[in-house]
């Protein structure tokens, strides 16, 4: 029952309407669809540092353009300090102090070339002395090239392709389908292999290749998803009203489709590395003295057991952006979800 | 009420639409159903799931291309339709709001340019500022704050969104609306606010609607004459009233057996009829017959006899 | 089913056909001959081993011949290997190849699935931020490297199991295990995805208000459902682990056909290299045809109909 | 209508308080619910969007998502507290005494097993019963929730059924192990009215077999009326209004329940405009003080500003959280259509005693 | 946990673990072009005579022959001898085998070898009946030899497979299946091939128990695996299941005192050829001089191959041949063709462009992808680019690519190699006579032409004046710079201590195990 509370007969009057209630006044911060995911990544801590390993990779690659900010010039040969192990000033660890073990004891490989006391590579050097700390970073620059460059083909044409059969939908979209089809029944190996072949090796062979074989996954999940979405009632709205084709495709499809297209673009570009440094493995890869990370990787693996750093910082690099590009994929298929839980 | 010369804005006449033709999975959605619609007055088109309702709707906006039949808006032929002035003109005087609320807004555009599509497409607007204006105007007109031009569709209810769905219907400034369930996905409390919003802007812009639905009650309540719809056929047309207080086709009476009334005693009361598709199959070639003045059902000759029996049994004058 | 099995075997012959005739082509273009000693051999000789080969008739016969001759299984005489039919070649080499990339699928996607599903159980606790991280570090390191590493470390060093060659059950686990790491990730990120999704459906929740254990739910209902999209890239996955194991058939000296195909490119063997195309292009569809039909098995939904997506 | 009734309360839920930690900070959902809930009866809890009326259900499942965190009260399920049971516990409690209907026939069936199989699950889980024996026993429960043809079509997919047979097979799951509590979560919500109807009259029949509970959610009033025995009106995460069916539709008390009433057109409401309640319910993260309906109610006093109104009791059955039935509150006059149907209520009540007089019968009393 | 019955105990066992890098592509003797067919072809066949180590020729099948006076006609006098299936070898085996080999049906890619027969040719190009051919059988057990012209190192040819005898009933038995596969073949030599299957990875040489000389032959098996990844091969060296190991730079460093290494030389030189009818520039020899100038051979075998590798001396070898004491190389050495002198270079290169009126160009450098191609075309082409106005774009291609585009002229400047046949200095001098199709780099000098060919035809039978005639056209070569020598390739070679006898030669086959064992 009712507690026995103070209550004054003003109490009882009616409420003034005037007075405004409506909890409707308080206006949503005003941010555009891209300012809102980027404040949901912005609180993805583990996406947040991918991406600052990412675009650390990317200012190096970039200004591995300009060999004066490198320590050494990456392709610049001195047989005399051929494959030094990695020597880092004032650091005397093992691994780090310019020591390897060589014909079953240690010896300071940096003495033995003759090097003075001054000369020190971070990362070591190659057999031909070319400083490898400077090779991974334009090997880097190459790789995410490659990846980059790729990925950009993939995506206009790609995605086009996709956007365009499934919104004929029909016989339109069942040839485009067959087509796609049959590129996806050759093996990607295969048509990298016949084209590299045909083509002059070199990076852009490599990437036109890569490209040719992957767009069509983008291409088939874009026209999935176009299918779904030329349903929905928004879509139908715009059509209504009487929009365009392109400009539905602009103002409606694309946004879209974008989380499906950014994830999709996110393996692309790992896979891209990955298949170059494959590549590079069979013997087919980015033409000398241009390193890349798969060159540097085949390069090292041949003399693991002696030379173990010659592997391993690249691969240790392959690595790291590899899982920077997957953790960021995570944190931007979850910041371009509205539905995700903060 | 529309008197009986009023203008017709829609003539549907033998309209047939069928998906996966000649395929194992053929549907007849819809199949030769004819009905018009008269200037100011809100036809309203019921029928079970699946009946056909919507896509009747949409083959009238020019989103299907019938299999077969004639849809003649304001004396134009739209099937077919191919000059571009044309189908503008047509898409400017006729819009649709959808049932989904949720589906119908494009989950990343800003309410404002969700609303200004139609704007923008006939270039309504000469200027940013008159374009801002014509957004503001229109939110107001749906009752919704002008602040919320700047938000996005997820930030709003399902009431809030099907009246940005409306407004957006409006931009354009049509004659005509069909509204396709704006008010089946939306609770109670809220539907009665679309509905008024939908009656009122009516009577201030004399809007002709069709209006779809499955809940008879609001149909009833909305709508001047009523077209019941079954297996993608039509079987009963008619004054709202006379509908719903004589229905003359089984399947009428059986659909209005089924709705429940917020009424305990009447409900205790209440019996379902059992509906027998007996006067649906596909043995005769039926027709829609007019049996009581203005109110027709889907008969064949022999069994005209029967309907004009049972109009006269509720009072029905015959025709 | 079987009017849709005919025109699922339609399309796979078409498109063999198409594949064919491309890669056919394209070797036309290629440069080099089965000659490796050209410029030491007359004239007479060097039109008898290009006659030998077939290679003197106009291109539009020699193609003519090979597609007849695929009909037959004959995919002609390999240049590297003199007077060696390629079929041989290829029927004796595809075994260690399918064996392994048979039992990487095995190794990868079982407990693929496994970590998939515990991650989406045990979503957003210390378990799923683990899993995640070991199949990211999967998806992470190339397959060579980690075919290295395993190599010097636990066969060289440990001398676990043999450093390379074939010849046993024993023979095959590093190079198994070098290949399972990305079917391994593949999956346990893909069935986790799913499976978070699953698990919020409306069958999970009736299934657990039938009073079944969390157990009982994720085995009988969660799990099943989580597989179904998880079967469409198994396919391709499978077709790719064997085919795309010849880095670690090279590596481990498995006499696969995959460390032939490399072989075969480096000596300009095309009749090899277009016998392999083929090869793995059939693999492929077949593969494909198979995931559709077990995706049939699986879903219920999609059973019986023409319709693949 | 209903069964067996008795007076016994199965479960007694009071003062219940759930709340859920979101990223935006804790959203008070339920504050402070109590009902009971009595054998045999069936108990409508109706409410708009949000009102708190699934995540109620879910606490007597004990099936709350995982960012809930129950602040406070008990749920008596025969002298045990639900909230209080193990995992292991609520097992065995859900799907055998407790048992639910979700909304959405078409999402709630495993897409990839067999009907029978999910309708015999239940059995095999809690009675330990073999396959066979509970597919025999899913058998005959499907040929009681009127599925044709049941012997072939236990072994189909749920794709294969329409919506209304696949909701038949979902209560045909919740009823298998005949439940003494069923919780109907918007069961009809997704169906058209002649399949409802049907769906409605199977579980008023199933109940007079198998005399379970009910409580049955829905925002239709019109179901409402013919499904339940009692009435709780929710909003904002609270019980505002509960009574007998009658009570609640012929002499409501809540404005809020008089919005509800009267924005629902029925087969003779005519006019130019229908009455409807304005604006949109409160931000359950930040709930206002006072009556959380106060911003949308014209009756508001002001006081409904500054403090929650407690219970009046206006029957023994009846009871309404306003402070218009306060005793110092202003009369005001409810809507037409309220007045209407009081009016109705007054003419019933006098038949009724007429009637009572004239057979003798002693009409039973409830207890609050 | 495995594998553990086979490594240790084997040091009585006679079986020695081999390892190749490339498959047995056929054992058709024939057909033979590669080193693998090669190294297992001279292990289980004979022919007349034998290359052993030192380059010394030894009795095989023939127990002695003699040479005409005019030097044209050889006899061999054959020993009783088996194939593995017990049929004897006789002469009519040789002179079966060398018709096949020369008739253009076989079409075998070596046959040329056999040019100094009589009638090679109208026989090789099928104007002639094989039956022509100038090698005739006396008896069971004599072979007669006539040659058209005096070949001084032609008992190095009767060695080499394309000469061995062949038994014509077994390959009329399995026509084009002859020696496809380890069963479809006889075998006359130490040991006899079971386990290959024609395409596998593995394959066996069991001792022939046929074999004239079995009481010598002490191996009862070699096992054979390809093995294509340096590392793995390292590996399965250190874990005992490989008993040699080719070992590249980095690894010769580390096992330089090894007791295990034996620094195994081979008459093999690497050098550019600078393609004169592509680019008109090398057609200047003060070009082909700075491109030389600009490249330090001895920086690039000893600090990047770093495999035991050495610096050139010329095209010829280092130790191929020699006389009186004197290595050949060094006699014809020309210091300018072989020096390191940057300034030079660039000066010399400086000359050459102007007068080509351009100011700087692009030449393509192609090499095979084999690790020695690609080192050699990673340091050529940076010290290349150190001459003034040249850019140099590197082309890495497979081995057979490499090839292909060498005989087409789709080069600029090409990383080119040979191993000896045989060892005499001719095997390389003639490569560089303007017709040869070998001289990728069209270098022409008339006076190099005569040299070589006086010492095929006219100083053929006088050892002294051919040798001059040689040494002659070598010094010519290398001081117009017709090619520019990079390095001369070795092969450090691990062997475990326990096996013996092993003997190796510098030219062909290289190993012969016939009488190696383990101890
Ligand atoms: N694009 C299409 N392809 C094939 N069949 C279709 C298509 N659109 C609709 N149908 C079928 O046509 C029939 C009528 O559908 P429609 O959507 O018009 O019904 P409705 O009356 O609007 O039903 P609801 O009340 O469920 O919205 C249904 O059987 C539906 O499955
Ligand atoms: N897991 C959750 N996390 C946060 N908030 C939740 C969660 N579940 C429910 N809520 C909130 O609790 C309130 C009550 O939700 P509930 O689902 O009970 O409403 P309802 O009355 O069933 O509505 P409807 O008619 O839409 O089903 C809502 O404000 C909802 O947003
Ligand atoms: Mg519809
Ligand atoms: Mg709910």
């Amino acid at each position: 029952m009712a507690d026995e509370v103070k209550l004054t007969a003003k109490s009882f009057e009616p409420l003034d309407r005037s007075k405004n209630l409506d909890s409707e006044k308080i206006s949503a911060p005003n941010l555009t669809f891209m300012q809102d995911a980027w404040r949901r990544l912005k609180k993805n801590k583990s996406a947040v540092i991918a991406m600052v390993i990412l675009i650390l990779f990317f200012i190096m690659a970039i200004l591995s353009f300009f060999p004066s900010v490198l320590p050494h010039q990456p392709n610049a040969i001195n047989t005399q300090y051929a494959n030094l192990p990695p020597k880092w000033p004032g650091v005397d660890i093992n691994g780090v102090n310019g020591t390897l073990v060589q014909g079953g004891s240690r010896i300071n490989a940096y003495a033995q070339a003759g090097a003075a006391s001054n000369v020190h590579f971070w990362l070591g050097t190659d057999y031909l002395g070319r400083d490898l700390l400077s090779r991974i970073l334009t090997g880097t620059r190459i790789s995410l090239t490659v990846a980059v460059v790729a990925t950009l083909v993939d995506l206009l044409f790609g995605v086009t392709y996709g956007m365009f059969s499934g919104w004929k939908g029909g016989r339109v979209d069942n040839f485009m389908q067959r087509l796609i089809e049959i590129i996806m029944s050759i093996p990607t190996l295969v048509i990298v292999v016949l084209l590299m072949l045909i083509l002059k090796p070199g990076m852009w062979s490599i990437i036109l290749t890569i490209a040719f074989s992957s767009w069509t996954t983008m291409a088939r999940l874009t026209r999935a998803q176009t299918l779904e979405l030329k349903e929905q009632e928004y879509i139908l709205a715009a059509r209504t009203l009487g929009e365009s084709p392109i400009k539905i495709a602009f103002k409606h499809l694309l946004p879209n489709l974008s989380s499906i297209i950014i994830i999709q673009t996110m393996f692309t570009i790992p896979s891209a590395i990955f298949f170059e440094a494959f590549l590079s493995f069979v013997g087919i890869g980015i033409p000398n003295p241009t390193a890349s990370l798969g060159t540097l990787l085949n390069d090292g693996q041949k003399n693991f057991q002696f030379l173990p750093y010659q592997m391993w910082y690249p691969a240790i690099v392959l690595s790291i952006i590899m899982i920077a590009f997957n953790v960021f994929a995570d944190g931007l298929r979850d910041a371009f979800d509205p539905q995700t839980k903060e | 009420m529309e008197d009986q010369n009023a203008k017709k804005v829609l003539e549907v006449s033998h309209l047939k639409q069928y998906f996966n033709v000649g395929k194992k999975d053929e549907v007849k959605a819809v199949d030769d159903i004819s009905f018009d619609i008269y200037e100011g007055e809100t036809f309203g088109l019921v029928g079970e799931s699946g009946s056909g309702k919507t896509t009747v709707g949409r083959a009238i906006i020019h989103l299907y291309h019938p299999t077969d039949g004639s849809i003649k808006f304001n004396g134009d032929e739209v099937v077919g339709m191919k000059d571009k002035a044309k189908l503008q003109s047509l898409r400017q005087n006729m819009q649709m709001i959808f049932q989904d609320p949720y589906a119908s807004l494009n989950p990343r555009m800003k309410v404002r340019d969700i609303i200004a599509e139609g704007i923008d497409i006939n270039h309504l607007a000469k200027s940013k500022e008159e374009r801002e204006k014509m957004v503001a105007d229109l939110l107001d007109t749906v009752g919704l704050n002008r602040d919320h031009a700047s938000r996005y569709p997820h930030e709003f209810s399902g009431g809030q969104r099907q009246r940005i769905g409306i407004a957006r219907a409006l931009a354009v400034e049509p004659e005509f609306i069909i509204a396709d369930e704006p008010i089946s996905a939306l609770d109670v409390s809220i539907q009665a606010q679309v509905v008024n919003l939908l009656k009122q802007l009516q009577r201030e812009r004399h809007l002709t609607y069709l209006f779809i639905a499955h809940d008879l009650s609001m149909v009833k309540y909305i709508s001047d004459r009523i077209g019941v719809l079954h297996y993608g056929r039509m079987l009963e047309i008619g004054d709202a009233d006379e509908v719903y207080n004589h229905p003359l086709h089984d399947y009428t009476r059986s659909l209005l057996s089924a709705v429940p009334a917020p009424d305990p005693e009447y409900e205790r009361t209440r019996t379902q009829l059992a509906y027998d598709p007996k006067y649906e199959d596909g043995s005769k070639d039926r027709e829609l017959v007019e049996i009581a003045p203005r109110h027709w059902v889907q008969a064949s000759q022999d069994e005209i006899e029967m309907y004009q029996k049972r109009a006269q049994e509720q009072g029905l004058p015959l025709v | 089913m079987a009017k849709y099995l005919g025109k699922r075997i339609f399309y796979l012959l078409l498109t063999l056909f198409i594949v064919i005739t491309i890669t056919f082509f394209l070797m036309k273009l290629l440069p080099g001959t089965p000659l490796t000693n050209e410029q030491k051999l007359s004239p007479e000789q060097r039109e008898l081993i290009l006659k030998q080969y077939g290679l003197t008739k106009p291109v539009w016969q020699q193609y003519l011949i090979y597609v007849a001759g695929i009909f037959h299984g004959n995919f002609g005489t390999s240049f590297q290997f003199s007077d060696q039919a390629v079929s041989y070649l290829i029927s004796s080499r595809i075994g260690p190849s399918l064996l392994l990339g048979l039992q990487a699928m095995i190794v990868g996607v079982i407990p693929g699935i496994l970590f998939g599903a515990l991650g989406a159980i045990k979503k957003n606790t210390w378990v799923d931020t683990g899993t995640t991280i070991v199949s990211i570090l999967g998806i992470s390191i190339p397959s060579f490297v980690l075919a290295v590493l395993l190599q010097y470390y636990v066969g060289l060093k440990l001398g676990w199991f043999p450093i390379a060659d074939w010849g046993g059950f024993a023979y095959t686990v590093l190079p198994t295990l070098a290949l399972a790491a990305s079917p391994f990730a593949d999956t346990a990120r893909f069935i986790r995805t799913e499976m978070v999704d699953v698990l919020n459906s409306d069958y999970i929740e009736l299934a657990t208000a039938k009073g079944l254990s969390r157990m009982q739910v994720i085995f009988h209902h969660a799990l099943r459902n989580s597989l179904i999209p998880v079967v469409t890239i198994i396919g391709p996955l499978a077709v790719n682990i064997m085919t795309g194991s010849m880095v670690i058939e090279n590596i481990f000296s498995v006499p696969g056909i995959g460390e032939q195909f490399v072989k075969s490119i480096l000596t300009n063997d095309y009749p090899t290299i277009m016998a392999v195309t083929i090869v793995y292009s059939v693999m492929l569809m077949v593969v494909l045809l198979i995931t559709d039909i077990i995706y049939g098995v699986i879903d219920p939904r999609i059973r019986l109909t023409g319709k693949s997506n | 209508m209903t069964g067996v009734q008795s007076n016994e309360s199965i479960l007694k839920v009071r003062d219940l308080k759930i709340n859920f930690k979101t990223y935006a900070g804790t959203v008070q959902a339920i504050r402070d619910v109590s009902f009971d809930l009595k054998k045999g009866e069936t108990l409508a809890i109706v409410g708009e969007s949000g009102s708190g009326k699934t995540v109620t259900t879910r606490s007597i499942m004990g099936l709350l998502a995982n960012n809930a965190s129950v602040a406070g009260g008990s749920i008596m399920f025969h002298d045990k507290d639900i909230l209080k049971m193990s995992q292991k516990e609520l097992q065995g409690l859900r799907g055998a005494q407790i048992a639910q209907i979700f909304q959405d026939p078409m999402t709630s069936l495993d897409p990839t097993m067999k009907i029978g199989r999910q309708i015999a699950e239940p059995l095999m889980v809690h009675k330990n019963m073999s396959k066979s024996k509970a597919l025999a026993q899913a058998l005959e429960m499907m040929k009681l929730v009127g599925i044709t043809d049941a012997e072939h079509r236990i072994n189909d997919y749920p794709h294969q059924f329409s919506g209304g047979m696949r909701q038949r097979i979902v209560i045909a799951i919740a009823l298998i192990n005949y439940p003494e509590i069923l919780i109907a979560d918007e069961p009809t919500t997704a169906l058209d009215v002649t399949i409802q109807a049907q769906i409605l009259n199977l579980m008023r029949e199933l109940q007079e077999k198998i005399s379970t509970s009910i409580i049955f959610i829905t925002h239709d009033l019109g179901v409402v009326a013919g499904m339940a025995d009692r009435v709780a009106v929710m909003y904002a995460g609270k019980i505002v209004e509960y009574g007998t069916v009658d009570e609640i539709f012929y002499n409501p008390k809540h404005p809020y329940t008089w919005g509800l009433l009267s924005s629902m057109p029925t087969l003779d409401t005519n006019g130019a405009e229908l009455p409807s309640i304005e604006g949109t319910p409160p931000d359950l993260l930040d709930p206002p003080v006072g009556d959380a309906f106060a911003p949308r109610n014209e009756y508001a006093l002001n006081i409904d500003t500054e403090q929650e109104p407690p219970f009046f009791k206006v029957s023994d059955t009846h009871y309404a959280a306003t402070w218009l039935l306060h005793p110092d509150a202003p009369k005001v006059t409810p809507p037409e259509q309220i007045i209407a149907r009081q009016q109705q209520y007054a003419k019933m009540q006098q038949e009724l005693a007429e009637q009572a007089r004239e057979h003798h019968v002693e009409e039973e009393e409830e207890q609050p | 946990a495995c594998g553990s019955n086979s490594s240790n105990s084997g040091s009585n066992k006679q079986v020695l673990n081999w390892v190749e890098t490339a498959n047995l592509p056929t054992m058709d003797p024939s057909k033979s072009v590669d080193n693998v067919s090669a190294r297992t072809l001279n292990n289980v066949d004979e022919g007349l005579l034998k290359t052993g180590s030192g380059n010394k020729v030894r009795p095989a099948m023939a127990k002695s022959y003699s040479i005409s006076k005019d030097g044209l006609t050889w006899t061999f006098n054959l020993r009783k001898s088996k194939w593995s299936n017990g049929d004897p070898v006789t002469a009519q085996d040789f002179v079966y085998g060398w018709q096949r080999t020369a008739k253009p049906s076989t079409a075998s890619q070596y046959a040329y070898l056999l040019d100094h027969v009589q009638n090679f040719d109208a026989v090789n190009k099928g104007k002639m009946a094989p039956s022509k051919l100038g090698i005739k059988a006396e008896g069971d057990d004599k072979v007669v030899v006539t040659l058209s012209k005096p070949q001084s190192y032609f008992k190095y040819i009767v060695g080499m497979s394309a000469a061995y005898p062949q038994n014509k009933k077994v390959v009329e038995k399995y026509g084009n299946k002859f020696a496809a596969n380890a069963q479809s073949a006889v075998y006359n030599g130490p040991f006899k091939l079971t386990g290959w299957t024609g395409t596998n990875n593995k394959w066996t040489l069991v001792k022939n128990n046929q074999y004239w000389d079995k009481k010598n032959v002490k191996l009862s098996k070699i096992n054979f695996q390809v093995i294509n990844d340096q590392q793995t091969w390292l590996s399965q060296y250190q874990s005992g299941k490989a008993d040699e190991i080719i070992l590249d730079g980095t690894q010769f460093k580390n096992f330089k005192n090894s007791k295990e290494l034996n620094k195994r030389e081979l008459a093999s030189t690497f050098y550019l050829d600078l393609n004169q009818q592509k680019q008109a520039i090398f057609k200047n020899q003060k070009a082909r001089r700075a491109i030389s100038m600009a490249i330090n051979k001895e920086d690039f075998s000893k600090n990047v191959l770093a495999d035991g590798a050495t610096a050139p001396k010329g095209l010829v070898s280092t130790g191929l041949a020699s006389r009186d004491g004197k290595d050949f190389a060094d006699q014809a050495y020309v210091k300018a063709g072989t020096e390191y002198n940057l300034a030079q270079a660039k000066k010399l290169w400086s000359q050459a462009l102007k007068a080509t009126g351009k100011s700087s160009m692009t030449l393509n450098l192609v090499t095979d992808d084999t690790p020695a191609g690609k080192k050699a075309s990673d340091y050529v082409q940076n010290a290349l680019s150190k001459l003034p106005g040249l850019k140099i774009e590197a082309n890495n291609v497979p081995f057979n690519v490499r090839l292909t585009r060498s005989t087409k002229g789709q080069f600029d400047v090409l990383v080119d190699g040979w191993i000896a046949d045989y060892p005499d200095p001719i095997s390389f001098s003639s490569l560089l006579t303007s017709t040869n199709s070998y001289n990728y780099g069209h270098w022409k000098n008339s006076q190099y032409d005569t040299l070589v060919k006086n010492a095929e035809g006219k100083d053929a039978n006088d050892t002294g004046k051919r040798w001059n005639d040689l040494v002659d056209a070598e010094k010519i070569l290398m001081q117009d710079q017709g090619i520019v020598p990079l390095y001369q390739k070795a092969q450090p070679q691990l062997l475990k201590s326990k096996v013996k006898g092993v003997e190796y030669f510098t030219t062909g086959a290289q190993f012969d195990f016939s009488h190696a064992y383990i101890k």
